[in-house]
């Protein structure tokens, strides 16, 4: 489907009343993050801001410290100081359709970017597909098992108060079940992660294994910082290796600990190009251009035309590949740990 | 004697100013080696304000003039200095720590150590001599909080002695003692005065300051008036110099003719379950109209309990009835008391009287605000005010105004400020528990005023105080209570001193089983 | 009689207009009536949670589990409303009565059981978040039903009419202009001394004049806001309550000292109870308009109100141990943070920086006060 | 002379088996060897942060920043390592010194200024936690380069070989057979009581026997952990510090009643002052231990550690106005907290009904409490 920049407003008119010190035509972005917290959005942020600069825009950056409220506050600052085209990073996808509605009031078209924002006119949504995520993780530990399809695995999802968690345990579920029906696959504990605690995901961990003692095949970890914790508590029972942990976000730590070989995988998920891509689309609808989007999502109220970036599970063998072709990260920085005679050839 | 008339410490043109009150205004007065020299009165003379600079509370610098020690300026910047330089303060306010034992609190800001490591065996051993070395019948392991009062205050005197000063500043500390106590106190004095020891000694209990000063140095709304020789002069020439005028009579009681009983108590017996035992043993009096009924006893009797009791906030009724105005008066609050015309005028006005942070107006209504409501709920601003007004002028509170802070007052116009919330509450009998302790002769006689007046105008007091010229003088019946028994009852002028010590010591050893 | 304005007062009322004129030198859109707007609205739940927060405070109690139990109250309201289909009237009301029987209850423990406030609250605090989120799943439930604005949903997103504010404007000045009247009638009537009528004119203009200049700036926008209305009433409620009932005398005096406080017929344990009651509907009316602000309730509604709620009281010279505070330092100190938060935001300070700025204020503003406080008589 | 176990220690205690015997029938795992070991090691740092709470709340203050601060310290020291290269001693050495010095200025405010506590800590909380989130970049920074364990990662995951293990419970059963002995030879000459020997026996027996059924119970598994020692030894120093030094007792005697400290020339500032500086070091060393125990320092690391180390204080009988409790009712607060997490945990309980169910605890702790001392003369 086509977005075309002006849809539902008008914002080059709105460009006249651009903050003070742009200059005039000069497009504004605002940018609306769920938080700072983790690494990995401060990443997409620099991206997005380099990128949006690059093209001669200007951005406003807001992070809502993983708080509702706050980011409906944000969102009310940015439309205040008149942006032309906002891309929010929604905490609750839920929650923010308020933030939405009150954007296209103003007339400022909005990108979802990351996680969908449901029930609202949203005008296009960007993402790498948490569901898959999810499934992508539950393959992989699946088909690496000892005995593939067959085992004994710990779960340990994410925040409970996180929508996403949400979306990566039914992607999981998604592959699991019909293992788990028919017996092959036993999920010996599970239980859910705290505000994505990594020491929360040490006692989870600890807990299976006291009561599983080494009978553990593999742990389901939503994220690289649960995986974190587990790895830790696998480590200290003389486990660490022996027990397939998956992971997400391509954390340098756990990149690491994946050559190291403590943890079996990650999502990669390439930042650079979808946040590159964002920043484009954005200025490209601040400037009324129009907007090419193969795919279409519901999202409860319409079909929002997406962008769906592909993400790539990585482990040990395509790391080089992935992770640093891109310059992810840096292969020092990655093999940091391991003799220089065993590292793989540099790119 | 031993007053050599060498000069120890010497204090000269002290002056010392709080926001809006001088304190002390040019005081000055010496020391002699080995005397014990008294400091009189009226509340807000500035006695204890002297007392806090020479302890170095007020530090140097915070007031004007200056204070010599054999003949060297101090200089204090705290407690500590003033304790080097050999000064022991015992203060008006208890300072003790009430969860700690006697043996901590007598070692506290002085524990021996060894390699940094406090020596408890020298604290206990210590303290227990101390203890033996003043007569006192105490655990050194016992909490200070499970003291009575008077042990608390002979605690903190022993205290205070433990460490060796040679000068003794006391701010009445016999204010809460009983006969007995003060007696003992008295003769630790004695004492110390025969080892050498200067004790400055306050207090507004003239018998005592002449039964052991040589000297007395008199202030007066902040300036030192004279310093008389005690053996040259008398308590009349004191309390001239004091007020600044003569007082005729000290306890002016105008009896009048009872009207019908207002209070009538039978058979009360009173369990105290906090700790354990049984307080009130079958207690029966009555009390008219226009009459003040005085409850004496020992410290400890159960006076305060008695009265609070009535009041409705203390102890469990085991059996008993209370009637106020020929109606039965079953009062489990002190909110329902009030409300049935029962007022008590408690012993601590600083505990249970004031709230010290707030205004003089917000104290005086407190207990009566439920008579300035309008639409029923909202306090109607003006009545308010306009009757306060009433009672702080005629009770002659000594104040800039109705919004001054209760906490900067002087104990005789706190108690005035207490009283005036008691009276505005319109009570028909009214419990005075030691109305005039640690307020001067002054503030005294317009507290007896009042009484009478109370008296006069058809309303029942119930007076409750430890010092028996007071007892005597101002009630027209005594009843004299002895370990939580009646111990005897007396008609006015009808009894002796030492009759009524006889009652009070009735029920020793044999009360509280 | 006449209550002089303290060095203090002064002090904080200029900090705040500091902070205004910093944020509207460096941010041209800070003064915009839009963004008044934004900030009222974001001023009045913070405000009415801050007032709760001082009836418990000024009798030396504290509550920790507003924020949790807002957002509970929140969710349950929208949960009856969404999944039970209920009316949004009817649902707030029950989830009002739970509230205050709730909080009525922490009341009762720490009146009559003596567990300290801090730890019943803290205790709350965890049990209400855990209720929470069983009670909305750990989902996000809107508070209304598609586009059918609701009681519930108007809280914070309902203007008035333009028209409207300027009628109320007026009635408002009519009654300051009885107000003064009447006032000082009665002094006379008491014989007490009388404004002069140049005083009394004064003090009618300003406040006219105040109200008339609020009205036109929000009516530049979209119009008075329903909220700003409800902050006002919620204001005004609890000014009288605190001065001029015994039930309000009594908050002072047993937060000042409670032994008097028996002693002088206070029924303490009542007012406790009372003042936490009081505080449980606040918290319900705070749990509504925190949803209606987001839209929906879910998970992280209410996250750390609590501690914004005591910082205003403080930053506004509310005494942590009871007996000192008024309703008008705490609406200064509210208006302090919020101009705060919004004055960070427009200039997209990040999210650490925003942390460390707030601790920082909180303890300077509470440095002056101790500071200021000291230079007067103790 | 002695002293008495009183009621309420005795229901803690009680308390605590129950809880202990509830969670060894619904999970037989729950007295294996490697759970109790995997407690241990949980509760080391829970109870050094608590005991380091317990020397604030003593004199009567609060600090709510000490999580915030332990997450802050892990992050300087992990970034130190990872990022600059440095040693983990001199990492440790640097970061512990920031948070001496941090936390004596903390505490100066607090003496000097007069500013509560409650306020300057919460502040602190804030500003921690944004430095905190700024040092490590939000990342997540390990505890050591690969494989190669160092002073900080050993911290929670270094055990003592099982012979050194025995060595230590013996010289340890040796030093209490001194102790005693000593103890009755100094009562002896001072003229006190002293206790008949098979009573010193039954107390030498009693000690011996807990110390090696501990000792053999680790070694069943893996040893004795390395951070059950460092919690031996603080629990000892602070139990030393509060019971045998002058510094110790002016805790108390500030918490009681300041005024009568001050009088007694007790140097009120400075004792507060020290009493932050060591909570410092111990928020230090708790950072260092929960940067270990996780293995790496991130952004989540310390939150909400304020509130499980006041709460276990307040569990183990010490008041939050001052002047009450002690070390071992905190010891035994902590290892209430630890137990119900760890039980919760090997349930699989949802963190919801975790949630209610720390609250509910909390209250009802201090409810039994309450109503203990109450029974109590006061
Ligand atoms: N900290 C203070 N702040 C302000 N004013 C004070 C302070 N301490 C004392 N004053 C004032 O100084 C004056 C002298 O008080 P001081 O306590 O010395 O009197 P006193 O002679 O000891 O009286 P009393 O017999 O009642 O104890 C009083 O007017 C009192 O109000
Ligand atoms: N706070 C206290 N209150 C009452 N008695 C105390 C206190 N502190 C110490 N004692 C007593 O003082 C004596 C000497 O104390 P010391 O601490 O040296 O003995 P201890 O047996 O080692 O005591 P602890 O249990 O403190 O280790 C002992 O009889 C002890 O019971
Ligand atoms: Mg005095
Ligand atoms: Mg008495």
């Amino acid at each position: 489907s086509l977005y075309r920049g002006g849809l539902t407003g008008a914002p080059s008119d709105k460009k006249a009343g651009a903050k003070d010190g742009a200059e005039k035509g000069k497009p504004h972005i605002g940018l609306s993050m769920d938080t700072l917290k983790e690494a990995r959005w401060m990443r997409d942020r620099d991206i997005f801001v380099a990128k949006v600069k690059e093209l001669g825009g200007e951005v406003e950056v807001l992070s809502a410290g993983s708080d509702d409220m706050t980011q409906i506050r944000n969102v009310t600052s940015l439309i205040t100081n008149k942006v032309d085209v906002m891309v929010i990073v929604p905490h609750d996808g839920a929650a923010m359709g308020k933030g939405v509605d009150e954007a296209h009031k103003a007339g400022i078209p909005v990108i979802a970017y990351d996680r969908m924002i449901t029930n609202c006119d949203l005008d296009l949504y960007m993402s790498f597909d948490n569901v898959k995520v999810g499934e992508a993780q539950a393959k992989y530990l699946v088909d690496h098992l000892a005995t593939p399809g067959k085992g004994r695995i710990v779960r340990i999802y994410g925040a409970p108060t996180d929508n996403n968690a949400k979306l990566f345990k039914e992607g999981q579920d998604n592959v699991l079940k019909p293992y788990i029906d028919k017996g092959d696959i036993k999920v010996v504990h599970e239980n859910w992660a705290t505000d994505w605690k990594p020491d929360k995901a040490k006692d989870i961990m600890n807990a299976a294994i006291t009561n599983n003692g080494k009978e553990i095949d593999g742990v389901l970890a939503s994220n690289d910082g649960t995986a974190g914790g587990a790895i830790q508590a696998l480590k200290e029972s003389g486990m660490a290796g022996k027990v397939l942990v998956t992971g997400q976000d391509a954390e340098l730590s756990a990149c690491q600990r994946i050559v190291e070989g403590s943890q079996a995988m990650t999502i990669y998920k390439p930042l650079e190009r979808m946040a590159s891509r964002a920043a484009e689309t954005a200025m490209a609808m601040a400037q009324g251009k129009p907007i090419l989007a193969k795919s279409s999502v519901p999202n409860g109220k319409k079909d929002v035309p997406s962008v769906l970036i592909e993400t790539t599970s990585v482990d040990k063998n395509n790391m080089v590949d992935t992770v640093i072709q891109d310059k992810f990260h840096v292969f020092e920085e990655v093999y940091r740990n391991i003799p220089e005679g065993e590292r793989p050839r540099k790119p | 004697m031993s007053s050599s008339h060498k000069i120890i410490l010497q204090v000269d043109r002290l002056t010392k100013t709080f926001p809006g009150v001088r304190a002390l205004n040019q005081v000055s007065f010496d020391l002699r080696e080995g005397e014990v020299h008294s400091l009189c009165g009226e509340n807000g003379a500035g006695k204890s304000t002297l007392i806090k600079c020479l302890s170095g509370i007020w530090t140097h610098g915070s007031y004007d003039g200056t204070i010599k020690i054999d003949g060297k300026e101090a200089v204090f910047n705290g407690v500590s200095d003033s304790e080097h330089a050999g000064i022991a303060v015992i203060y008006q306010e208890l300072a003790l720590v009430k969860e700690m034992t006697i043996a901590e609190n007598i070692f506290l800001g002085n524990e021996p150590t060894v390699a940094g490591i406090i020596d408890w065996n020298i604290v206990f051993s210590e303290t227990r001599k101390l203890l033996d070395r003043y007569g006192l019948k105490l655990d050194p392991a016992s909490v200070v909080g499970d003291l009575g009062v008077g042990q608390q205050q002979l605690v903190e005197i022993v205290k205070a002695l433990s460490k060796n000063r040679k000068i003794l500043l006391l701010d009445e500390p016999t204010a809460a003692l009983t006969e007995t106590e003060v007696e003992i106190l008295l003769n630790i004095i004695w004492d110390l005065r025969k080892k050498g020891i200067t004790c400055v000694y306050i207090s507004h209990k003239l018998d005592e300051v002449f039964a052991i000063s040589d000297r007395i140095t008199i202030l007066r709304d902040g300036e030192s008036v004279t310093t008389l020789e005690a053996s040259a002069s008398n308590k009349h020439e004191v309390i001239k110099h004091m007020v600044g005028r003569e007082i005729t009579q000290l306890f002016p009681r105008r009896p009048t003719t009872p009207g019908k009983p207002l209070l009538e108590v039978t058979n009360l017996n009173v369990y105290d379950d906090q700790n354990d035992k049984k307080i009130l043993h079958d207690i029966s009096f009555e009390v008219k109209a226009g009459e003040v009924l005085g409850f004496g006893g020992l410290m400890g009797a159960g006076r305060t309990e008695l009265i609070m009791h009535i009041f409705g906030a203390y102890g469990r009724r085991m059996n008993g009835n209370v009637m106020l105005n020929g109606k039965s008066l079953d009062a489990t609050t002190p909110a329902k008391s009030i409300a049935s015309g029962l007022m008590l005028v408690s012993e601590d006005r600083k505990r249970y009287g004031l709230i010290l942070d707030q205004s003089i107006g917000f104290n005086q209504s407190l207990a009566s605000l439920g008579s300035f409501l309008t639409l029923g709920m909202f306090i109607d601003g003006n009545r308010e005010v306009k009757k306060n007004w009433e009672f702080f002028k005629s009770l002659r509170v000594k104040a800039p105004g109705l919004d001054s802070v209760v906490g900067g007052l002087s104990g005789g116009n706190q108690q005035k400020v207490v009283i005036a919330k008691a009276l505005m509450t319109g009570p028909s009998v009214i419990f005075l528990d030691e109305p005039t302790r640690g307020i001067d002769v002054g503030a005294k006689q317009e507290v007896y005023e009042l009484m009478n007046l109370l008296t006069d105008s058809g309303k029942a007091v119930v007076l409750v105080s430890s010092e028996m010229p007071e007892l005597m003088g101002m009630s027209d019946r005594m009843i004299i209570l002895s370990e939580g028994h009646i111990g005897g009852e007396f008609k006015r002028g009808e009894a002796e001193q030492h009759n009524m010590l006889e009652a009070a010591m009735k029920f020793h050893g044999k009360g509280n089983a | 009689m006449t209550k002089k304005i303290s060095l203090r007062d002064f002090s904080m009322v200029a900090g705040l207009l500091l902070i205004w004129i910093f944020f509207s030198m460096v941010e041209p859109n800070f003064l915009s009536s839009r963004n008044l707007t934004m900030m009222a609205i974001r001023l009045s739940f913070t405000a009415i949670l801050a007032f709760g927060m001082l009836l418990v405070l000024l009798p030396g109690q504290i509550d920790l589990s507003v924020g949790s139990g807002a957002g509970m109250i929140g969710g349950i309201t929208c949960v009856l409303i969404i999944n039970q289909g209920w009316g949004a009237g009817s649902s707030m009301l029950v989830a009002l009565l739970i509230a205050i029987g709730l909080w009525a209850l922490m009341g009762a423990l720490i009146a009559f059981q003596r567990i300290p406030a801090f730890i019943i609250t803290l205790g709350g605090m965890l049990v209400y978040r855990g209720l929470f989120w069983r009670v909305i799943e750990s989902k996000t439930i809107p508070v209304q039903h598609g586009d059918q604005a609701n009681l519930l949903s108007m809280l914070t997103t309902e203007y008035l009419s333009k028209g409207l504010g300027y009628v109320l404007a007026g009635i408002l000045s009519i009654l300051v202009l009885l107000a003064i009247i009447k006032g000082n009638r009665q002094r006379a009537k008491h014989g007490f001394e009388v404004d002069p009528w140049h005083i009394s004119f004064l003090k009618f203009f300003i406040a006219t004049q105040v109200i008339f200049l609020f009205a036109i700036n929000m009516n530049q926008y979209q119009g008075i806001p329903l909220a700003i209305i409800i902050l006002c009433i919620v204001g005004f409620l609890i000014y009288v309550i605190t001065t001029h009932t015994p039930f309000g005398r009594y908050l002072y005096a047993i937060g000042g000292n409670v032994e008097a406080a028996v002693l002088s017929g206070v029924p303490v344990n009542r007012v406790i109870i009372g003042a936490f009651a009081l505080l449980g509907a606040i918290v319900a009316l705070t749990g509504f308009m925190a949803a209606s602000y987001q839209g929906s309730s879910s998970t992280t509604v209410g996250n750390l109100m609590e501690l914004d709620a005591i910082a205003a009281c403080v930053i506004g010279g509310t005494s942590l141990v009871g007996g000192r505070g008024n309703v008008l330092g705490v609406l200064v100190g509210s208006l302090i943070m919020v101009t705060l938060l919004n004055g960070m935001e427009l200039m997209s300070i990040n999210e650490m920086d925003q942390m460390v700025a707030r601790g920082l204020v909180l303890i300077m503003a509470v440095w002056l006060d101790v500071f200021l406080s000291r230079k007067k008589a103790r």
